[in-house]
């Protein structure tokens, strides 16, 4: 699997528009939100505050204005029944688009998320879909603590029947989230809290970026990245420092987490010949894990050193901004791991 | 109650007595893959509701309900059989094996499908509700709960939504008295679960859900309130089953006799159809021709193929394939 | 209430107070890492807490109370100043500043400190309260809850099993009238807390939780009762914060003139003290004295170091190390 | 990590004792349960159904009788408030230990699993232990359906601060549960339904088998197989369908998921070369991805070909037994993967 992707959505996607504009992550969140409410009748935004307030990070700024009390719906603080009222929506054609403020508090709603919204189409043989769309707030990095600083991805990896989406730039950010809208599938889209402030050229009006394709985020011969969100950005810094050293590298930006694109990686580590997966969670049963397993299993002849893994410590987030740094990987441990695994492989 | 109405709930509750005693027995032979939780004792309850709600409202049934998902895909597709197919794991069955006794839907005659954890769909039917809502259908979103399954905190959580939101959403909890071995009075501040339901607003009542006539009014009652725009409703039925748990019965003898004996919902049916005249004959065919029914949906479902193997992986995912081995 | 006692309440709440305007200030000068919540206008209701909860009772502080846990701190071992460490996230700080406001605990005060997630040790506190029901001891175990937080489905299955195991939980429910900016009544089936808690069949009351006499006295009723052995119990503060939300004020003008000047739970008990022959100076007197000793907290916590960097991979497990970089 | 295991734990351990007998597995959970409430003041059992009716496997059968309903707990279906409930009185130093009937129902007390147990000795700053023990039924075969024969761990593998532990037959899992009581780390701790009818000779009386040690189910040369659970039967039975081809299998029952002992597997895969992982979970993002990835960062040298990944299908488990054996990997999936690594190390 993972490497087909059928578009069986019939839903209208325009060809991507020319003009881009230097636009804020939150900004491409909230333009595809409000392109999505447009198009779609059945779509509606559910959270808590997110209606005249525009959410915790503004993501849904003035679309309560515009659309209305009844299609951008304010919630108590119960998140079971936030996305229970999604999947139940869901399964009757609507299009709901939740906002949990904090990942870390998918713990309250795991049950409708893994048994119901993942389940659903599956074991009624598909007689329904769960055609919703969870975007929260996850990472770390600006002492929120450890309840408000959690990468969760690794919670939902071992689900199938959900998707996991992680953009790591604005223009990618408003095409997924568009993509994620049209998605038959649920959709688990993960916003990292380090990327809101973050600037770049995004196109005008509707487009929708494929979910479970990969980006080349930079083209390089000696050494493949696998990272996602903000260690996307990362990334890319350490690539310019290992330049500077003589070390080609390709940085992919996953997108779109499960089902990943394993066909783009491949095909990168194949011409490499080295790889190396960068993840902010914690290193022991993460994505890292399981990108570096499958490189290792598909690249085997092709590796000339074993793949490096750069994660976070085995910690929760403690809420000293010091220790957190120590916690977190960064830009240098991307560029140790880089130098690590070309030395290895001389 | 009309006499011709009687009659045909009647007919429904030995439908459902038929149906869980034939499954039962099958189960009992090895013939009915994992578990079985079955309706007995609960007919009329089960009744009241299939006889009430439309295809175009959206039930959620719990882990008893073989009956009440059969009632809705005969009265609205004619299919009954498709219920005890599923129950068999057959791909003949209303989700084609893959969901049985627990997860056995057909949107297409109101049934949402169980969820086997138990107590989940509370908040499920809350979306439901407010598509129904949204988009001003006059659509009835039911979630049928055990008492054991109020232990949930989605309990509060829906019937608190629901409040707030208005949504039409007909809370029917079924209080046969236990959750597995524990009796409601100890899983529970109270023994009514209407005490629990009460702070949220919305209209709360009890009902004898062994008593049809009763059963059956009191459930138009709350779908009246609900499909007259007027918001939740909340209707407890104090019932009973026959089930014990799997190592057999538990529950003292005077409250076993008085249940199976003295309060049972078709024996006392039996008795109102008598006093209207009904001779005894025509109840034994009624007993019967439903026998008979069941008979022959065993028999579809025994005959009926398993699924293919290609339906192992299929249906995960809407837009991508995954691979088999 | 005796004159000298209320004077102490008066001197906690102006040490509340202090404590959140001092850390305010300095949270805008950007010398405080996270987010903040104040408990600015809650300061009766926190000070009654403080005053009645003993070092061997266990609170759990909600994220607006930081008054409380520093009263606490200070009260039973006279270290108020490491809660404010904590907040600068500094090895002095209660938790070595691993926790931060969200996470200040100390145990040896009764503080079991905060959780993040909201209403999350509404269970937890369930298990506190066994432990002291089991070992026979008196321990009250509380949770300071927002009106938001009861959206949580915990509530009712804390409610629930507090009530069947009559378990010595407090629940200390601080209905300042918003979650974030949204407004209690909208957020809850009714606006008052106490409706959606008394089916638990537990004492449930309500308390101007800006008064401070008022506050001081239910707190101590609930505690007392709870103490008696007689279950749990469930007081509802009503109160107000300052702090709006960090978009700014959102409220109606009439109803921030209402709690800020006019039911401001310090000026209230001004008036009271002076009823009561206290002069203005010596009013004065105490809370320069709460700011200056403020003024030294956050001094201490400027000064103190950061936590050592092997404490980020610290305390992960008990039986295992984990490596760092 | 992973590899030192300091027993930081001043509970009294015997040595484990001579005489064995065929015991199930079901009745040396039993009686490990039995023992740790005769030796703990502190250890109480809480769960639904557990009491009088001794839980709906058997496992706590006949303790309320001996015990009394006080410490031997019946609950309502509240699974979050029995794990509330259980992290707070671990906080003031009981032993709880609960059951949670199906695994599949931990995404209803999931939040207290991750954000509190897990976290409250670290971001309290060592002031809390959350010495919980979490049994719970898992794993499929039985034709239980979606919601009744998921494999969990791939939930909690990701999350710093839980134990994960897993055994695979009865003497293991009356000396895991023993360690696990006696453990000052919160314990997820998961029962096999396939196993609980299996026998071994099980040692009489108190003993531990220590939490983060690996066991060598079965020596060889030739490859590794790293097995939890059932799988480990499953392994052994390839094993000497593999022997009887010439081919030389070790079996390694990993017997603890997180933190797991690598250096007795990575010793191993060194001498063999060769290594096989299984797992009855979907391999996206599993158990099975964690080992083979670090088998292959630590062994890349030594390996004669990549590790092979037998896993579960992508796909939540059908109620139909035929369609779930299709989905679950079985003996001939393992010896498939065996011939398949030998070959591809010609
Ligand atoms: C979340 C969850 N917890 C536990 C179970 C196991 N379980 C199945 S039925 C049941 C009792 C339910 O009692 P009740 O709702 O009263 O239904 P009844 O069987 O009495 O009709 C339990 C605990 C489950 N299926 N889901
Ligand atoms: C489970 C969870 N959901 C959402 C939040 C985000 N959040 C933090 S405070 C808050 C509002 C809480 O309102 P209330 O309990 O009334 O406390 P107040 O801030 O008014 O004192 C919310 C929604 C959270 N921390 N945890
Ligand atoms: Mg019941
Ligand atoms: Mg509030």
């Amino acid at each position: 699997m993972n490497d087909t992707q059928l578009d069986a959505n019939p839903a209208p996607s325009d060809a991507r528009p020319k003009k881009p504009r230097k636009t804020s992550f939150t900004k491409a969140l909230n333009d595809a939100l409000d392109l999505g409410m447009d198009r779609f009748d059945e779509m509606f935004l559910i959270g808590e505050d997110i209606a005249e307030m525009g959410g915790d990070f503004g993501v849904t700024r003035k679309l309560w204005a515009k659309y209305g009390a009844e299609r951008v719906r304010d919630t108590p603080l119960s998140e079971a029944a936030i996305i229970g009222t999604c999947v139940g929506a869901a399964m009757v054609g609507m299009r709901p688009v939740a906002e949990i403020m904090f990942a870390d508090f998918l713990g309250e709603c795991y049950d409708q998320i893994v048994n119901n919204a993942a389940k659903v189409r599956y074991m009624f043989d598909g007689q329904f879909s769960a055609p919703l769309v969870i975007r929260t707030a996850c990472g770390g990095g600006f002492g929120g603590g450890p309840h408000h600083s959690q990468s969760v991805e690794g919670w939902f990896l071992n689900v199938p029947g959900i998707v996991i989406v992680a953009p790591s730039n604005p223009a990618d950010a408003k095409g997924l989230l568009l993509a994620s809208i049209e998605s038959d599938d649920p959709v688990l889209f993960l916003e990292h809290k380090a990327l809101y402030r973050a600037r770049s050229d995004v196109p005008d009006g509707y487009y929708t970026t494929p979910l479970g394709k990969a980006a080349v985020a930079r083209t390089g011969t000696d050494l493949t990245v696998v990272a996602t969100m903000r260690m996307v950005p990362m990334a890319l810094t350490a690539a310019e420092e290992l330049e500077a050293e003589g070390v080609s590298v390709e940085v992919i930006d996953l997108r779109t987490i499960r089902p990943y694109d394993a066909e783009t990686l491949l095909e990168s580590v194949a011409k490499t010949g080295r790889a190396v997966v960068a993840n902010e969670a914690p290193k022991i049963g993460g994505l890292g894990a399981e990108l570096s397993a499958r490189i290792h299993e598909e690249c085997f002849s092709e590796l000339s050193a074993p793949v490096g893994r750069v994660d976070g410590l085995d910690a929760p987030i403690p809420f000293s901004v010091p220790l957190e740094h120590e916690v977190l990987p960064d830009e240098t441990d991307i560029a140790t791991a880089i130098r690590a695994t070309m030395e290895a492989s001389r | 109650m009309e006499r011709e109405q009687l009659l045909d709930l009647y007919r429904d509750m030995w439908l459902i007595r038929a149906f869980e005693q034939g499954l039962e027995a099958e189960f009992e032979q090895g013939n009915v893959p994992g578990m079985l939780h079955t309706g007995l004792g609960q007919e009329a309850t089960q009744a009241a509701l299939a006889n009430n709600l439309k295809a175009s409202d959206a039930f959620f049934p719990d882990h008893r309900c073989h009956g009440l998902n059969a009632l809705a895909q005969q009265r609205h597709k004619g299919d009954g059989e498709r219920i005890m197919a599923e129950l068999f794991a057959k791909s003949t069955g209303v989700c084609g094996g893959k969901g049985g006794s627990l997860h056995s839907a057909d949107p297409s005659v109101g049934n949402f499908g169980d969820n086997a954890v138990e107590g989940s769909y509370l908040v499920t039917v809350l979306g439901v509700a407010l598509a129904a809502k949204m988009r001003g259908e006059s659509r009835v979103a039911c979630a049928v709960l055990g008492d054991g399954t109020v232990g949930r905190g989605e309990f509060h959580e829906s019937l608190n939504m629901a409040a707030i939101w208005d949504l039409p959403v007909f809370y029917a909890c079924v209080n046969n008295g236990y959750a597995i071995a524990t009796p409601v009075g100890e899983g529970h501040a109270s023994a009514d679960i209407v005490d629990l339901a009460r702070g949220y607003g919305f209209p709360c009542e009890q009902v004898d859900g062994n008593d049809i006539v009763a059963s059956h009014d009191a459930v138009a009652k709350a779908i009246g309130h609900i499909r007259a725009g007027k918001g939740p409703y909340f209707l407890e039925f104090k019932t009973w089953r026959w089930q014990g748990i799997f190592a057999g019965e538990f529950r003292p003898e005077a409250e076993v006799k008085y249940w199976r004996e003295d309060h049972d919902p078709i024996l006392m049916t039996d008795e109102l159809l008598i006093d209207r005249g009904v001779d005894a004959d025509e109840l034994a065919a009624i007993e019967q021709q439903q026998h008979a029914l069941i008979a022959e949906w065993i028999a579809f479902a025994k005959e009926s193929p398993p699924p293919d193997l290609v339906k192992a992986t299929a249906d995960v995912y809407a837009q991508w394939e995954v691979g088999g081995r």
